[in-house]
């Protein structure tokens, strides 16, 4: 018996703990983006209201821009880990396995790179230049 | 069926928790291989409630002295007391050894072995019950089972789970081999083995109610026989006053240990008539006949066949504070509802399940029920299996735990005392059998090794007989609980007997469906039920042979016990033609001369 | 009253695939499944495959599914469940025969988190001490009994075999947070790894499964948080 | 044995509540995350391809694709509470991972959610009907 005292080890770091502990953290921090995303866009304005003017005047604003940055990585990160952790369930090699995980950080990477150039190139009016 | 051979210095067959310790000690020193049945944690060691017995003294004064008196006593002094005495003085001994292991008793505030009452267990100088009964929750024996297959798992035991032990063959006398049938395949395989452990348990499952495992069906003890050797002092069945009504399952001990008590139709807590210094604490087969005289002359519930076992905390405080009960400091003896619900969880859970009632709420009808075997296989001290009236030990062959008889139980086993037995005498017989193995060779294996199992599986298999296996054992069933339970009378038993042996030579007709190779458990219950009904014919005949009550073995044409004629143990042969002998042998008194039994 | 008692049946001897077999029985509201599965056995068909032993939930033999739920057939009744019973073999496992699936996978998945007490120290001459707090911190755990009802209820382990499952954590963690044992940071270094806790998506179909009413789910939480803490608290 | 065709007809015919509540998380995440994988690529056209994103946006005006919108709402409001349920057992209460508590928390999830989204289910309700069914 050691009154009082809290046995302790070494905590243990592994990359599925990692994995783990980023959609949770991931999770808390979307609270903030998702629902007011989405009850702006989709409830209060609307598709019917929503165009390449609208984004354009949104997006004037700074602030907006490091909103839906936020917004884009963090559910993007967030969705892309969850989608591996479903994959891992039924992928079972190790090779199967970081393949699998490779390509879905291949995704991951060009996704977030075109959503990021758009939020920081904004909304071009010559098409393509 | 196809044969696999295996060798082996030693053989457990059985992973109770007489195997497994036998296992743990044995493997430490020689090549073994366990055998068992079951899974090792399905064996039902993992069933016992309510404790293991040894005078640690951690929370009143006690001595393992004390302890081997109370079990000689509550042996109704059959037991030898050479044995008693050693099992009583390693009991604190071999509990530390659990805990070194791991299991996790309950604990005293300064952080020692929690201990309680149970029936029989006194403090001598006083007469009144003593916390002896080192336990965790109510579920000690489950711990002490995880924790022994843990172990051997540590040590790397050979295990061949789901293996059915047929066969015993010798060769001049000596173990040769152990023939099993294994159930995933339906092949056999025999194990030439050095020295073979029989730990093989009980067999409740002769009796309609009992809080025994349905595998429980003494398949060892019946191969024994037929291999031409005796068994011991079969006559002596322990009936548990408190098993749930018609179900059988167990309300342990423990609960009339922590107060609970008996009450007739009348409302009355009839133990007081029955044993008046430790009431609802006298040894089981005093409590059984109570029960049983309660119910005949018309007090069981509404005029039934049985009583209430009441714990709700009133009755308890109650009761309590008439009988002066107090804690360890002296405070009276008051519980509440919490402390009985963390100390009996798995019994509430029971009654909960099975009768829907909470026990804090309503009192729980209990009947006796089928529980141990005092008697089987004899031993020596040593856990030599013996031969004959004189101790000719059949070398390689050892037996320990409820199968075999040592015997420290004589005519009634006390409560927490098979834990005991099984812990003590399977270490024992596993660092003699490796022993043994050390300087003994291996005996040549018989060519014939495997045909007594063929033939008794394959006239099975292939029986024309239209007789139906369930029929035959629930007759089996019905007619031992009808007469040879808890009361007995020469007439009952030879009617029983004739059944029996009407029931026998219907079993040479049986058939059955189910042919294939696969787990065909049908074949297997066929094969079980064919030594049920020889070990019916061994404790009939031992019953019938015995004009004597003692103990358990309650007759009532002879109720009186007879020390002159009937101090000794029983051995019964029987051959294949079904005649039997009688042999006996004395029983072994150290300190202790018989006396009347006092409650 | 009268039960409809559907059973699972497959015998790769002779059998192409599974089928259901249909009995009608007579049954006692207070009857267990069981109890309904032996009385086939006996009288109806014999060759009805399944294992059982102790008939009151203590030794963990006849975990099946019945009404599509994980549960003890010795430990379920009749009234619980209805007059139309489904029994099927658990999910996950090999069946062998009708009700009957290989443990194998199971009981190595078991010995996989080093299931027994270690402690190196030369032990004392009597029991080692431990407070009735600390006995308490890891007693609803010891109370498993192997019975596989919490690893085939899972849906990771349905999909990921070699996923340890709960039934390897419940009893890693009786030895983990036992104050006597030494051997916690080899255990949860093993549950660290990728078939570890980490697979558990506390989908807490283990928790609703187990007959034993082991806190399942919550043992799990309790050794991820041990894992990245370090505190066995 | 396991394998897909077992973890199917498991999740379709194992019956408990946990199971429920992870696999309407689990549906709900991998919707979510096909929306939003289109939703990132179609809103990038602003800037890489203006006319496109008009023609994409035409399509989400759609009746099937509003009617979705709706659900798809429900979707996050669903799993982000659920999500909220488990990092809050996880990480700061081990101990409601107990029986009781943990199967109500699986029903009170869903309600909050569908209360939350009856609203938002309202107004879009009625931007569909005035879209599509009144010509406006
Ligand atoms: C409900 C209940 C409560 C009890 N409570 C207590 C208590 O509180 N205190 C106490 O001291 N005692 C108690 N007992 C008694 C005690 O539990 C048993 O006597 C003891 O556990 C028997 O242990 P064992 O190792 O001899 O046999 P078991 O544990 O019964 O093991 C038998 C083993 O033999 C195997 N086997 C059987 N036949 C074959 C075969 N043909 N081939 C291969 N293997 C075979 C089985 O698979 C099993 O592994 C209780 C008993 C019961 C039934
Ligand atoms: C609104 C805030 C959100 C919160 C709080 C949240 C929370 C969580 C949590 C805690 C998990 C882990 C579940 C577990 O390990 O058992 C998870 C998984 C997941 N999430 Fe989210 N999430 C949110 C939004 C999203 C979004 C927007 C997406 C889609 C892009 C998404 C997709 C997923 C996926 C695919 C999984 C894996 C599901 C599984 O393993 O079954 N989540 N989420
Ligand atoms: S944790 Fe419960 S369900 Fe799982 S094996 Fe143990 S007793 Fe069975
Ligand atoms: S069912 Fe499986 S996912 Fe976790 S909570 Fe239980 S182990
Ligand atoms: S038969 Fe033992 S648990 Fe059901």
């Amino acid at each position: 018996m050691a009154e009082g005292k809290v046995r302790t080890v070494q905590p243990v770091a592994t990359s599925e703990a990692r994995w783990w502990l980023w959609l949770r953290i991931t999770g808390v921090l979307m609270v903030l983006f998702v629902f007011p995303h989405v009850i702006i866009k989709d409830v209060i304005v609307g598709v019917h209201n929503i165009d390449t003017e609208y984004v354009a005047q949104v997006w004037e604003n700074v602030l907006v821009r490091v909103f839906d940055f936020l917004l884009l990585f963090t559910t993007f990160t967030h969705g892309m880990v969850g989608l591996r952790q479903v994959l891992m369930d039924f992928v079972h090699s190790p090779s199967g396995r970081k393949t699998t995980t490779w390509i879905l950080a291949v995704i991951w990477f060009v996704v977030t790179v075109m959503g990021t150039m758009a939020i920081i190139g904004g909304v071009s009016l010559q098409p393509g230049a | 069926m196809q044969v696999h051979t295996h060798t082996y210095d030693v053989v457990v067959i059985g992973a109770g928790g007489a195997g497994l310790m036998a296992a743990l000690y044995a493997s430490k020193k020689a090549k073994t291989a366990v055998i068992s049945k079951l899974y090792p944690t399905r064996s039902h060691t993992g069933a016992a409630q309510g404790g293991i017995g040894a005078a640690l003294g951690n929370l009143e004064e006690d001595h393992p002295e004390w302890h081997a008196f109370d079990t000689a006593k509550g042996s109704d002094y059959l037991g030898d007391q050479d044995a008693i005495e050693f099992m009583c003085y390693q009991a604190p001994e071999i509990v530390y050894e659990l805990e070194h292991m791991g299991v996790p008793f309950d604990r005293t505030s300064d952080g020692r072995i929690m201990q309680r009452r149970f029936g029989g267990h006194t403090n001598n100088k006083t007469g009144k019950p003593v916390r002896r009964a080192c336990h965790a929750a109510d579920r000690t024996g489950h711990m002490i089972l995880q924790t022994l297959y843990q172990q051997n798992l540590r040590q790397g035991t050979h295990f061949f789970n789901e293996f059915y032990v047929t066969d015993i063959v010798f060769h001049e006398g000596r173990v040769a081999a152990v023939v099993a049938y294994e159930l995933a395949t339906g092949d056999l395989h025999v194990f030439r083995t050095k020295a073979a452990i029989i730990a093989t348990g009980g067999f409740g499952q002769l009796w309609e109610v009992t809080s025994n495992a349905k595998t429980l069906t003494g398949d060892l003890p019946a191969v024994v026989l037929r291999r031409g050797l005796p068994l011991e002092d079969m006559e002596f069945f322990q009936f548990h006053p408190t098993g749930i009504y018609k179900l059988g399952i167990l309300i342990t001990e423990g609960v009339r240990g922590e107060g609970g008590v008996l009450i007739n139709d009348l409302g009355e807590r009839f133990m007081d008539k029955y044993a008046p210094t430790v009431k609802d604490l006298a040894s089981r087969d005093v409590v059984s006949r109570a029960i049983y005289i309660e119910v005949r002359e018309g007090r069981g519930i509404g005029g039934g066949k049985y009583v209430y076992l009441d714990v709700r905390p009133e009755t308890v405080n109650k009761y309590a504070a008439l009988d002066g009960r107090t804690r360890p400091d002296g405070s009276p003896y008051v519980v509440t509802k919490e402390e009985l619900l963390a100390k009996l969880p798995d019994i509430i859970d029971f009654c909960k399940t099975y009768l829907g009632i909470d026990p804090m709420e309503e009192p729980i009808p209990v009947q006796p029920t089928a529980h141990y075997a005092m008697g089987g296989i004899p031993t020596t001290l040593k856990t030599e299996v013996i031969r004959d009236e004189h101790n000719t030990v059949v070398p390689g062959l050892y037996a320990a735990g409820e199968v075999a008889c040592v015997s420290v139980h004589g005519a009634n086993r006390l409560g927490t005392n098979s834990l005991l037995d099984i812990v003590v005498f399977g270490k024992v017989a596993g660092k003699e059998a490796a022993e043994y193995a050390k300087h003994a060779d291996l005996a040549s294996l018989p060519a014939d090794a495997t045909d007594l199992t063929r033939d008794q599986l394959e006239r099975l298999r292939h029986g024309t007989g239209g007789e139906r296996v369930a029929d035959i054992v629930a007759e089996m069933k019905a007619v031992m609980t009808e007469h040879v339970s808890v009361f007995r009378t020469e007439e009952g038993l030879t009617e029983a007997l004739e059944k029996i042996r009407e029931l026998k030579e219907r079993y040479r007709r049986v058939s059955i469906t189910d042919k294939s190779a696969r787990y065909n458990l049908e074949l297997m219950e066929a094969w079980e039920a064919g030594n049920m009904l020889d070990l019916a014919e061994a404790v009939t005949l031992s019953a019938l042979n015995r004009r004597e009550s003692r103990g358990a073995h309650w007759r009532e044409d002879y109720p009186k016990r007879d020390d002159e004629n009937w101090l000794k143990h029983t051995l019964i042969w029987i051959d294949e033609e079904g005649k039997h002998r009688f042999a006996y042998k004395p029983v072994v008194i150290t300190k202790w001369q018989p006396k009347e039994r006092e409650y | 009253m009268k039960v409809t008692l559907k059973v699972f049946r497959y015998n790769p001897e002779t059998d192409q695939r599974p089928r259901y077999d249909v009995f009608h029985l007579e049954a006692e509201p207070n009857d267990r499944v069981l109890d309904l599965l032996e009385k086939v056995k006996a009288e109806l068909d014999g060759s009805l495959s399944y294992r059982r032993s102790c008939a009151h939930g203590i030794c963990g033999s006849d975990a099946m599914r019945i009404n599509g739920r994980n549960r003890l057939a010795c430990k379920t009744l009749v009234k619980d469940v209805g007059t139309t019973i489904v029994v099927e073999p658990i999910l996950g496992l090999p069946v062998l025969k009708d009700l009957i699936v290989d443990m194998e996978p199971f009981f190595e998945s078991y010995r996989k988190v080093m299931p027994w007490f270690i402690n190196t120290d030369p032990p004392p001459e009597k029991e080692r001490l431990q407070s009735p707090e600390e006995r308490e911190r890891f007693d609803d755990t010891t109370k498993c009994i192997l019975c596989a009802a919490c690893t085939t209820s899972c849906p990771v382990f349905w999909a990921d075999g070699s996923y340890f499952g709960p039934a390897a954590i419940v009893n890693a963690h009786r030895f983990i947070f036992d104050s006597r044992d030494q051997a916690a940071a080899e255990r949860l270094a093993i549950l660290a790894q990728e078939e570890g806790v980490w697979r558990c998506r506390t989908s807490f179909n283990c928790t609703e499964a187990c007959p034993r009413e082991i806190q399942i789910t919550k043992a799990i939480a309790e050794v991820k948080r041990a894992i990245l803490t370090g505190r066995l608290d | 044995m396991s394998d897909p065709k077992t973890t199917f007809t498991g999740y379709a015919r194992y019956r408990a509540t946990g199971q429920l509540a992870f696999l309407l998380h689990r549906i709900t995440g991998l919707g979510i995350l096909l929306f939003l994988l289109i939703h990132i690529v179609d809103t990038s056209f602003v800037y890489f391809a203006p006319e496109l994103y008009d023609h994409a946006i035409q399509i989400y005006r759609s009746l099937p694709f509003m009617i979705g919108e709706i659900f798809l709402v429900w979707a996050v409001f669903y799993h982000g509470f659920n999500g909220l349920r488990i990092i809050i057992f996880d990480l700061w209460k081990p101990e409601w991972w107990e029986k009781d508590i943990a199967v109500k928390s699986v029903y009170w999830v869903l309600v909050l959610s569908i209360l939350a989204w009856l609203p938002a289910a309202f107004i879009m309700g009625k931007a569909v009907i005035e879209n599509h069914f009144l010509g406006g």
